[in-house]
Formats: C-alpha cells, structure tokens, sequence
C-alpha cells in the first residue's frame, strides 16, 4: 500500500516533457527536425536540391550504406561491432563477377555469394566467441585479410563484363521521366521494413536488445548467447554481400578499391541514428535517418561547389554533434 | 529541449556555410565539375588549375568545381559524377580510378545530355567524348628507355608501386617492356609494395636494397615512392650510387632532383589535361554544326598530353604549383 | 508422496578443490526450506546444480520423484524450477513486460509479438501477487528492490512448482520485505516448495518451515525454527558459538568530528542535519530508498548536493570530488563492492593501497613499492584478510574476504570519518564478528564512524546513536542503550 | 613475519608472460630469416628495421596508455598527418625550428585534449569521439595543404630524423629513451599506476579518489603527442609534409598493443609487450621483401597474424577464464 502510493506518486514527478517519449522517439524525431530543417536551408539556396532525381540520386548513392547499415544496427545494439563489412563488400562484389564469369547462372552466382558473406559473418562470430576477444579486434583481422584475399583473387585489375541480366540488380529500374528508379531502391526499402519491423516485434529478433542491454542476464534468461551471435554477424555479413552485389550490377564492375572506410560512414551513421555503441540502443528508423543525413551532407557538398576538402571536417563535427545531442538528453532525463 | 535547439544551431550554421557560397544564379552562368579519384593530390590541383584557367579564357561566366573522394575507391568516384549529373551541370572532366567501375556512370551522363571527357586516366569502354592524358604504358616506356641510357644492359632495377590501380599496372609494364627492348641485359630485379605511402615505400625500399645489393636503378611507378626512395638510400649511405627515376613533379621530388638524390622524374603534363579537357567539354557543350563525335570537329577524342623526362636543367616551371581559394 | 524437489548425495568439485560433498537436501510442495551457511559454505553452487547453471559431478536429482537433468536455466525453468538470482537477471533497457516474459512472449503470427497480450498478462501477473508495477515501464526506472519483485515475479511466470530464493532480501526495505513474505505466504499455500537461502536468521525464523545447514560442502543438519534457536543455528553454521556478535560500545567523546547542517538535495533528500562525534559509531537506519545512501555519497564528493553546509573538525568543506573527501579525511565504504569497490581483476595489495597512493609517493610522483608492500601486508594481518598473499587477484577471494579488503581498503587512507554503507552485506557470520570489531576498534582510536545498514539488530548492535531517515527526511535521532526495533521502524514507516 | 615477495606478474613486471611469447616468435623469425637470406643478419638491416618501425612504435605506445584507460583512439592517424602538415607548414613559412615543432605538437596535444574531455568529462563513448576526430583533423589536414606536398624544410629540420650517431639515427635512440621511460613511468608512476586502477573499474577509481577524468584526458593528450612526435620524425626524415601521412596507422597501432598484451577491455597493457609486438610486425614485413614476397599477400600475412595472435592470447588465457 505504502509502497504503491510511494511509486505512483514518483511516476508522476517524473512525467515531465522528457519522460513521455522514450529516449528513443527523442532522438529520432530530433534528428528528422535536423533533416528537415537542413533540407529547407540548402533547397532555398539550390533549387535543384529536392528535385526527384537528385533525391533518386541521394538514394541512390548511399545505398550500399543503407543496406549495411541494417546489420550494423543490430550488431551495435548487441554491444558489438562490424569492421569486416568493409571487407566483405567489395569481395562480393568480385565473387559474384568471377562467378558469373565462371559461367554459373545468374541466381547461382548470387546465392553462393550471399553464402560467402554470411560464412564470412559467422567467421567473424567463431573468432570473437571463441577466442573471447572484442568483435572490434576480430573483424579487424578479418578485414585485412579480406582486404589482401580482393587483391590476390583479382590481381589487382578490375572484374568486368557481367550477362546482361544482372544489371536488373544496380542499374535497371522504372523509367520516371528525368531519371530511372531503381529496382535497387526496392530491395534496400524491402529489407529496412523487414529488419525493421522484425527488429520491432519479432521475439527471436527482439533477443538482440536483451543480448546487448545485459549479457549476463540475457545468458540466465537462458538464451544462447554465442549462437545468437553468429546469427548477428551472419545477418550482418549477408547484408553486406547484398550491397556488393547491388554495387557490382550498378557499375558492370568490381574492384578491389569499393568499400574505403565504408565501415567508419556505416557506424558513423548508425550512431548518429541513435544507436548506443555499449549495445542494447538502436532502431533502423534512426539508423536509416542517418544514412540520409550523410547522404544529404554528401549531396550538397557536390551541390554547392564549398571544396569538399571541409566534407571530411563537417561529417566528423555532425557526428560528435549528435552524440553530445543523445548524452544531453539522457542526462536530462536521469 | 534546450540542447535540440543547440543541435539545430550547428545545422543551420554548417547550411549558411553552404548557403554563403552560393555562386549567382544567372541565366547564363555555365557549370562544370571536375572529378578526381583522389582528392586533395597536387597533381589533380595542376589539372584543376588547367581547368581553372580553360574556363577563364572562355568567359567569367563559367563556373567550376572540384570534387572526389579522399581515399581510392573508385565506386565513390561514380558517385560523384552521378550527383552532378543529378545536378544538371554543363559539362564533366573526370578522372577513372577504375574504368570499368565507371562507365555506367559517365554513360548515365552522357545520356542525360551532359557532355563528359575523361583525363590522366581512361575509360575506353564508355560513352565519353574524349580523353585527354597520358598514355600510362608509353609513360612507363619513357622511364624504361632512360633507364636503359643511363646504364644498357648493366641496368638493375627495382620498382615501388602498389597492388590495384590499373595505370600503375600499365606504367609498370610499359617500363619492364620498354627496358627489356632497349637493353637486353638489363633485369628487374624486384617489385615491392609501398601501400602508396611514402614511409611505406622508404620502408619496402630500405630492405629490397639490401637483399638485393646489386640493384643499381629504382623506378617509383607512381608520385609517393620517389622520396621514399631517396630516404632508403640516404639510409643505406649509398647517395649516388643509386639512380632513382621518379614520377610526377611534387615538390619534395623537385627538391631531391636539385639536390642530386633523384636522377630523373616522369613529367606528366597535368595542366594541359584539365584546360584541354576544359575547352573539349565546352566545345562539346556549344557545338559548331561542324559534325563531331568521329574525331573532328570542335572536340576531339584523343589527345595525348604527353611525357617528358625531367633531370635537374628542367624543373623550374614547376616550382611553383597553383593555389586555390 | 515424494517431496517435491530432492536432491541425493550431490558432489561437485571445481579443480581440485571440492566444494560439495554428498550432500542430500529436500523441499515439500506447500514447504519453505531456508537454506543457510556461512558463505563459501556452498549454498549458491547447490542452488546452481538445482536450477542448470553449473553440473553436478555424482548424485540425483529428483522433482516429484522424477529424476531429472537440467542442461541450463531455461530448462530447468520449464521443468518447473526457477532461481531467483541475487544477481538480477533482468536487463534495464527493455521493459518490465519483456523482461518477464522474455523468450515466450505471446506471439502471433510468424513469431510476431502480441503486445496488448504482452501486457495483460504481465499486468495479471502483478495482480495476483498484489503489487502495482507498470508493465510498459523500463526496469531500469525501478528501483532494486521493486526490480527484486519483478525478477520473483517472472519466476512466479514460469508456474514454477519449486522456486529458489538466494538472498532475496539483500537489496529489499522492510516494508518490501513484508511483501515479499505476504507473496511467499500466498504461494506456499497454492503449493509451491520454496527453498529460501538468506545470511538474515530473524527473517529465517520468521518464515520458514525447517532450516539446513550447509558447512564446508557439507550438510550438518536439518532442524525446525521451533526446535531450535539462531544461537544454535549459528552454533551449527560455524561450527562453535557466538555469545555475541558485537563488540562492547566504546566511549564517545564530545569533540564534533563531521557536522552537517541542512544538507538538502531534492528530490532525494532533505534538510539533513546530524553531528558526529569522536570515537562514536553512528548507525543510520531506514528503508532502502529513504535517501541513506545519497546523503552519504553527497558528504563523501561523489554526488552532489544543493544546498546545506558539512564541516569536519570545526573546518568547513566544500567538498567536490571524493578525492577531496579523501586527502580532507573523509572516506566512503560503498555498499556495491563488485561494481564500485574493488578492482576485481587486480592484486589485493593494489586494491587495499589504492586510496592512499598519495602516501607512498616520492619525488615527481614515482611510487616507494617497498613502503606500499608492507603496508599492505600490516593490513592484511589487521583484517585477518585470508589467504594471506597480497598478490592474488581480488576475484579469487570468498565474499566475506573481499569485504575485508574493501574496509582495509577504506582504512589504508587513514579516515577521520569513516561512512560504511551496508558494510556487511553479503557477508557470512564470521567475517560479520570482524569487520564489527574492527568497526568498533576505529572507533575506540578516535574515528567517527556512520554504519549505513538495513539490518536493525546491526544497526541498533553497533551503534551508540541511530539517526532513522524517512522520505528523504530524518525522522528521529535516538540514543541510549535501548533503542528498540520496533521504535525505530515506527520512525522509518510512520 | 609476513613475506613480501616481488612486484606481482601482472603487467606489472616488465617481463610479462606476453613478452615471453612475442620474444620466442621474434627469435624463431629472426632464426629462420638468418637462414633463409644472408641480407637479414646484417646489424645495417636490423639497425633500419627498427629505424623504420619508430613510428607505429611511438604511436602503438600512446595506444596502449589509452588502452589501458578502457579507451581507444582511432584519431591518431589523422593527428599524426595533421601535426606533419602543420609544423611542416610553418617552417616553409620560416618559422624558427622549435617554435614549428613547438606549435606541431600543441596541435596535436589539442587534438588529444579534446579527445580527452569528451570521454573523459562528457562521458562519451571513445570509439565515437575519436571517430570523428579522425574525420575533423584529417579533414582540417587535407583543407590546409589543399592536397599539396609540403617541402622546402631547413637542413637543421630534416637532422632530427636523418641525422646518426653511431650510424644509427637519432631517433632511434630517442625511441629507445621512450620505451624505457614509460616502462619505468608505467610500473612506478603514480598517475599511470592509477590508470591500471580506472581501466579496471572507472566506478571504484572515482569513489577511490583518483582524479579519473584528469588522467584519462592525460592519457589521450599523450596518446595524440605520440602521434605528433612520429609526425616529427616522419616529415623530418622524409624531408616533407603530406596530409595523407598516417593514413590507417590507427588500426596497426591497435592491432600491435593488442597483440603487446593489452585489452580493449581495459586495465591492462605492457610497454615491453607493446614494443615487442611492433619489433615482431616490422620483422615481418622486413622478412616479406627480403624473401621476394608477392606484395598482393601483405595485407593476408598481416591479418593472418593478428588472427594468430588472438588465438595465442586465448590458449595463455584459458585458465584465467575459468569462473
């Protein structure tokens, strides 16, 4: 009775403006303000800045991004990290060329390489359950190495000449008049709502907020924490290889050099999304905002002709930016 | 709320920025971007330099910009033509980190009406208009017969360059071809791998010297190893001994050139790329009714911007590299 | 009819050390079964063999006369056993709903959750154990105790037929403590066996339908709380008698050492004004959550304060930091010694000189290792700090050793003022008899001392004055010699 | 009589089990190098492969202080191209030597600094603050030099790094100084001594009394002035400045103090572990020229070991782990 009075009437002084939202509805609605408000500013000064291809092309153009950001998000809600993706990218991408090449079908070629990718993600698990050490050091190893084995299976020089059909995966798409979209975009909206809404309100995929929130308990809640793990890295190395794929059929080409410092772009826009980097934090919404909101600083870098030397310097501030925003308003609220 | 209305600040502060460089937006303004494979090389600045006065000859009311990613990954590179295709500009001068990666790319330009010529590096597969550079194997060959003067058949060579662009591959095949026409006897004795880093190559260069003490002549196949070169010998107290062939004029180059440590550099001719290919995008732009496109006309589809060979007599139009901004 | 979970000569070793040998234990449905012993004893490694966390090496286990197996939590979850872990097993981030019925939410579709379910169901649950809690909040936002109730209740999910309770009440106020004997009371009649392991012999007594005894991996008895008196228990958890568990009161003197004046932080706590003296011990009773704790962190630096004043020996402090608190000679004995205390993976030796490296530093800062290892080892003897090598890794330590190092750890800075928080929690018989002697004999050296304790008969045991906290607010300052429980409680509730 | 037996093994002694481990490897490699190539044993080859692992040396150290705090530093890459571009700047522009370097290395002390305060004060996550700063400063590099070379430096600059003494150069020497210094600092200093404490448990540091937060921004500003010195040292002896120096030094320098011994989970960390690790990486690579190695392998062989490593690490650890 004491107790319960006690409890309500503490529920009731904490009901402040912070308190109704959760943190989370804080952060991304802050950084849609952002968004929109930035899109307002640059599209009063470049008209051209809204106009449907340039949007196409935003999309576009961040897609790998996005696409990888998927599995980011849920490694970095499990308190882990995903280096290796960088990796993982451009080997696809010549996998599934060499395969093709090789003469395998067109969906042969693809699933193989998908399987490429997730074995990759799953080495990623083994190395970090198995050997107890931070996925940080792990992945790292295994980007490197991915990084040598592109070069040796290439020699170097570009993989080309892939059967028409693949381009329907990068290139092809509905003509819109000024410009073509993509059929690219609808496997990049399919998964974001699929890993969205599982993320949301599946009950295997919600174990990953458990995972990262507590490990111990999550382990006494009797989940089987490594294993769930290498579903994660799985997921997160298939990712990947999707967007390799993606990119491979946009440019007809793979190369070695696809996928410079794309691990720091992805974690650099998952956490401005609001995902918590000690794990058990993050949505795909906020993730996919993020994706957006580099793009668009991308996007008007090459719009107003500033040097893109300041690129560098401004992505770097906005991300220190939006973390001082979420520890504000998680301070603000404790 | 107070700290969101913060956040805000830093957006509309970072928007003024982008705002205040707004270029007037005139009717008759034309715009023309440049994209490079890596930005931020003072190679590109030459040719962007080339570009910038190109656009001056022609009138002040053409526009242009730089752009490109800042680490070599030539799927960035894509990116940016297509947002400036997106954008609608006047015309593109790029570079192809990656030809293959390219052409769908410039192709998309290309077909949206927006003219496209390539410099220093090609992508023969695509719909550009023209090419406007070095030829990297007739490069690489330059090198190879100086070298093959300076020491026949005597000539033991070790090269610097790195595993994945395809004109260092084209340089460097066009070296080892070249010498091994022009001097029978002479070797290739290693290829080491510098990461394209300057410390990297004193580093790689250092050891490959001492493995193999009777190498004679280092060739860097692209513009960091040269210095790195110059310091695994200053290391190994073999200053002049060793001839280092160069690439490229940076200034650190010009400097161990005067003073004796390289014996020679492989002079590109920047410049001309980027204000050949400045004039070729805007006599693509404008075109004469002179039919073009068959490599006559107001643009043509190849013009090779040459090599020379620059010892210590021929370095100093080069001292003075162009400032922007 | 069999009992309802019986365990037949169990043995297990870890290494070479054997920390359970042949011990038989068994609970009726409808039974509550205290389970006691000093730590170390091995309560919590039979518990673990019970509920799937750790295998057993030789023995049975029976539920209803059914040998079983459990390979893990879970599964022994579903077999009907749930542990209710001293540890919480619950994770802050989600909310309460999720929490308890992580892994069988109800589901739709394709896996998909059913919220509204999800809800209902946790909003079911709290009905019928009586409790209000907001299913949809975050556990994070609850206090432990009402985190404690939670984690019972998400055992109570599982329909548990037998439930383990190791040291529910560690973390709980008085008042959660009533509750959660009114819902122990509830379950014991739908006939659930609850096995109930506690180090507090007062609410063993109260509840409790027979009592075993764990000592050295060994079972040395079972008795009922009618046959038997705490003395006895005590007699048989240790193996020989306490006559008392606390040293003889000291003499206080009149010099104020720490005086705080209308110490103020709301929501927290307000107007805290108490004055301690030379050589006295301080007791500060109250529920969990009374604004104990944060007052103590408040003088000690660690959190801040908004207004009031404190002084120490007359010298008024504005103390900032706790490293302030320290060099003045204000020292803090935290209540958490895993997560704020100790350095786990580190030496003794570094965790008992860790607050008074400043005294054992030459010029520019370099470290006099000599004067920190003997140090160091005069501690260790002064606390009785077992095993006496000052270089093993704090971790390898039993509960009531590690307890020692931290109050050694607290002293090695040579307080003035010392305020331990729950200094003996966790903490078995033994190692209890010590740190209250060698809490009595700072005071005898001329030490304040305040003891933060949510055990009455430690608080009124140890102190000469009991200052009792209610909503943030003192409610009494008591003195004399017979202070009674009931008298404080009154002032904690009322 | 209670004993007192030495300094504890853990990563207080200067020798730990770690630096057992990387001493053998290096010794096996140096055996089967010897025997392998005539141009390895030479004291000129040995003298440069040490020369030339100076500076991931410098940086790997600064990394392991920061590493020790629970922190990590991907910025120092960035910072080192940044302090190269701006002493290299300012000498070109006539600056006297010391005020340059002077100058160079409170950038850097200022990139640490702000490192420092965002962990350390605002409580940020390390991974991100540094994250961005390797943005911000490489950017600020790459904006200062517009991609240009920075060259024209003094003959009394380009000494430090090119100048010998024995035939070795300077800065061979002043390396070694260092890994002894912070060796002797790190087993008897106070304020590194406390933070073994604040990597273990930052929570009980605090209510410890130790000065958490100064000696974690401490930590990073000396993590970024190690970077600035390699900065020093590379364009003094590369007789240049480059915006792109550094570029990915964070990554070795991370992998070298992992395999050195210390954590990402903080508390623990060894200079001798750390230095042999990068002494084990360099004779690697140098091994790696000297056998005539495809250069398309590197970036395997280099990953292959840190995965080597690790798996190493877990077998040392397999006990420890036990509860």
């Amino acid at each position: 009775m004491q107790d319960a009075q006690a409890l309500r009437a503490k529920q009731a002084a904490d009901a402040g403006l912070l308190r109704r939202f959760s943190l989370e509805t804080l952060q991304v609605g802050g950084l849609a303000l952002a968004i929109v408000v930035f899109a307002i500013i640059v599209q009063l000064n470049f008209p051209v800045f809204l106009s449907l291809p340039n949007i196409n092309v935003m999309f576009v153009n961040f897609l790998p991004e996005a696409i990888i950001a998927l599995g980011m998000t849920i490694v970095i809600i499990t308190a882990g990290i995903d280096l290796s993706v960088a990796g993982i990218y451009p080997f696809s991408a010549i996998v599934v060329g060499l395969l093709m090449l090789a003469g395998l079908p067109i969906p042969v070629a693809i699933l193989l390489t998908l399987a490429a990718g997730a074995v990759v993600g799953a080495v990623n698990a083994f190395i970090s359950n198995k050997f107890r050490v931070h996925p940080f050091i792990a992945t790292l190893a295994i980007l490197l190495i991915l990084r040598g084995v592109n070069i040796i299976i290439t020699g170097g020089s570009p993989v080309s000449g892939f059967p028409e059909g693949f381009a329907i995966f990068g290139q092809a798409g509905i003509d819109m008049g000024g410009f073509t979209l993509r059929y690219s975009v609808f496997i990049w909206l399919g998964l974001a709502l699929l890993t969205g809404y599982l993320l949301r309100h599946h009950r295997f995929w919600r174990l990953s907020y458990f995972i990262g929130g507590n490990r111990r308990s999550a382990r006494m809640s009797g989940i089987n924490v490594e294993r769930y793990l290498v579903f994660v890295y799985m997921l997160s190395g298939t990712l990947a290889a999707v967007a390799g794929i993606i990119v491979a059929s946009q440019f007809n080409a793979a190369n070695n050099s696809y996928g410079q410092n794309l691990e720091l772009r992805v974690i650099t826009a998952v956490v401005i999304g609001g995902a918590d980097l000690n794990g058990g934090a993050g949505s795909i919404l906020g993730s996919m905002l993020g994706v957006l909101f580099i793009a668009m600083i991308y996007n008007a870098f090459a719009m107003s002709g500033i040097s893109t030397y300041w690129q560098d310097v401004v992505v770097g501030a906005m991300l220190l930016a939006s973390i001082l925003l979420g520890e504000a308003l998680k301070r603000r609220r404790a | 709320m107070k700290s969101v209305s913060r956040y805000l600040i830093v957006i509309v502060l970072l928007a003024a920025m982008v705002a205040g460089s707004v270029p007037s937006l005139a009717q008759d303004v034309e715009t023309y971007g440049m994209v490079v494979f890596l930005k931020g090389s003072e190679f590109f600045n030459w040719a962007y330099a080339g570009m910038v006065d190109a656009a001056a000859r022609i009138g002040d009311h053409i526009e242009v910009q730089l752009l490109g990613p800042a680490e070599w990954d030539a799927s960035l590179e894509a990116r940016e033509i297509e947002q400036l295709t997106a954008r609608g500009v006047d015309g593109i001068l790029a570079t192809a980190g990656d030809a293959e990666t390219m052409n769908a790319s410039i192709d998309g330009a290309i077909a949206a009406g927006i003219p496209v010529v390539l410099f220093d590096s090609d992508a023969p597969g695509s719909d550009r208009l023209a090419f406007a550079g070095t030829n990297n194997y007739n490069a690489g060959c330059s090198a190879g017969q100086a070298v093959a003067e300076w020491h026949g058949d005597a000539a033991r060579v070790g090269i610097s360059t790195f595993p994945g662009p395809d004109h260092l591959g084209k340089r460097v095949a066009g070296f080892e071809d070249c010498l091994a026409a022009a001097a029978p006897g002479a070797e290739v004795v290693q290829i080491v791998n510098d990461e394209g880093r300057v410390d990297g190559a004193e580093t790689a260069i250092t050891a490959m010297l001492q493995a193999n003490p009777t190498i004679n002549v280092i060739f860097a196949s692209h513009g960091n190893p040269g210095p790195g070169a110059a310091a695994a010998v200053r290391n190994l107290g073999i200053v002049g001994e060793i001839d280092i062939m160069a690439f490229d004029f940076g200034l650190p180059v010009l400097e161990l050139i005067e003073s004796g440590e390289i014996r020679a550099t492989v002079g590109q001719n920047p410049y001309l790329m980027g204000y050949m290919g400045m004039l070729l995008a805007y006599g693509a732009r404008h075109e004469t009714g002179v039919t073009a496109g068959t490599g006559f006309g107001p643009y043509a589809s190849l013009v090779d911007t040459g090599v020379q060979i620059l010892g210590p007599d021929d370095i100093d139009p080069f001292k003075n590299p162009p400032t922007f901004e | 009819m069999p009992p309802a979970l019986e365990a037949k000569s169990i043995n297990k070793s870890f290494g070479s050390h054997r920390v359970l040998h042949d011990v038989s234990f068994a609970v009726q449905a409808g039974e509550v079964h205290a389970l006691v012993g000093e730590n170390g004893a091995g309560k919590s490694t039979l518990m673990n063999i019970i509920g799937g966390i750790h295998t057993r090496d030789a023995g049975e286990l029976l539920l209803k006369g059914q040998a079983i197996d459990p390979a893990d939590v879970w599964q022994a979850r579903q077999l009907g056993i749930s542990v209710v872990f001293q540890e919480l097993s619950l994770t802050p981030n989600m909310t309460v709903a999720q929490n308890i019925f992580v892994r069988r939410e109800p589901t739709k579709a394709l896996g998909m959750i059913d919220w509204q379910r999800l809800n209902a169901d946790a909003q079911a649950l709290f009905e019928q154990i009586g409790v209000e809690i907001s299913p949809t909040e975050l556990v994070g936002n609850y206090s432990v105790g009402i985190q404690q109730i939670i984690e019972i209740a998400k055992a109570i999910s599982f329909d548990a037929e037998v439930i383990i309770m190791d040291e529910p009440t560690s973390a709980l106020s008085e008042s959660e403590v009533d509750r959660l004997f009114g819902i122990i009371a509830d379950l014991k009649a739908q006939g659930v066996a609850i096995v109930f392991i506690s180090h507090k012999l007062g609410e063993v007594f109260r509840i409790a339908d027979r009592i075993s005894v764990l000592r050295d991996g060994e079972m040395v008895g079972v008795t009922k709380p009618a046959d038997s008196s705490p003395d006895e228990i005590i007699r048989m958890m240790v193996g020989r008698s306490f006559d008392d568990l606390y040293p003889p009161k000291g003499v206080v003197g009149d010099e104020v050492i720490l005086e705080v004046r209308e110490l103020s932080h709301p929501p927290l706590f307000h107007d805290i004004s108490f004055s301690l003296r030379k050589g006295e011990i301080l007791g500060i009773a109250g529920l969990v959550g009374a604004g104990r704790t944060e007052v103590a962190r408040a003088i000690f630096g660690a959190d801040s304060y908004s207004s009031g004043s404190i002084a120490l020996a007359g010298e008024r402090l504005d103390i900032k930091s706790p490293r302030e608190a320290i060099e003045k000679g204000i020292v803090y004995l935290t209540e958490d010694r895993k997560v704020m205390g100790l350095f786990l993976s580190m030496t003794m030796r570094e965790n008992i000189v860790s607050a008074a490296l400043g005294r054992f530093v030459g010029a520019l800062g370099i470290l006099r290792h000599k004067e920190i290892a003997a140090e160091s080892g005069r501690a260790m003897q002064r606390n009785d700090i077992r095993p006496r090598d000052d270089l093993l890794s704090v971790n390898s330590l039993s509960g009531g050793n590690q307890q020692k190092s931290l109050l050694a750890k607290c002293l090695s800075a040579n307080p003035k003022a010392l305020l331990a928080d729950e200094p003996t929690r966790g903490v078995d018989v033994g190692a209890k008899v010590k740190i209250h002697q060698a809490l009595r004999d700072l005071a005898n050296h001329g030490v304040g001392v305040i003891v933060i304790s949510s055990e009455l008969p430690e608080v009124l045991g140890l102190s000469d004055r009991v200052i009792v906290f209610r909503e943030g607010r003192i409610s009494a300052i008591l003195a004399g010699d017979n202070i009674s429980q009931a008298e404080v409680m009154r002032h904690a509730v009322q | 009589m209670i004993k007192f037996p030495g300094l504890p093994d853990k990563s207080k002694s200067l020798l730990n089990d770690r630096s057992v481990i990387l001493a053998l490897l290096i010794l096996v490699i140096s055996i089967a190098l010897s025997l392998l190539t005539p141009a390895f044993l030479s004291s000129r080859n040995l003298t440069f492969v040490v020369t030339g692992m100076t500076y991931d040396l410098l940086m790997a150290l600064g990394m392991t202080v920061v590493l020790l705090l629970w922190g990590i530093d991907l910025s120092v890459g960035s910072v080192l191209g940044l302090t190269a571009v701006v002493t290299t700047m300012l000498l070109q522009d006539g600056a006297a030597i010391p005020l340059a370097i002077g100058l160079g290395l409170g950038v850097s002390a200022l990139c640490g600094a702000i490192n420092g305060f965002f962990v350390a004060y605002l409580k940020i996550a390390p991974f991100i603050v540094t994250l961005g700063m390797m943005s911000v400063a490489r950017g600020i590099a790459t904006v200062l030099t517009s991609g240009y070379f920075v060259s024209g430096l003094p003959d009394a600059y380009k000494a430090i790094g090119q100048g010998r003494l024995f035939n070795v150069p300077y800065m061979v020497y002043i390396a070694l100084v260092a890994v002894v210094i912070l060796a002797l600092l790190l087993r008897n200093w106070r304020p590194l001594r406390e933070a073994f404490y604040i990597g273990t448990n930052p929570e009980a540091a605090r209510l410890t009394g130790i000065r958490v937060a100064m000696i974690t921004m401490g930590g990073y500003i000396f993590c970024s002035l190690m970077a600035g010195s390699a900065a020093i040292f590379m364009t003094s002896r590369l007789s240049m400045g480059f915006f792109q120096f550094g570029l990915g030094a964070e990554l070795k320098a991370i992998a070298a103090a992992v395999i050195g011994g210390a954590s990402l989970r903080g508390g623990t960390g060894s200079v001798i572990g750390t230095t042999l690790a990068v002494f084990l990486l360099a004779l690697i690579n140098n091994g790696f020229v000297l056998l005539k190695g495809s250069p398309n392998a590197q970036n395997v062989i280099m990953g292959g070991i840190l995965v080597v490593a690790i798996m190493i690490d877990a077998y040392r650890r397999r006990d420890r782990d036990e509860n």
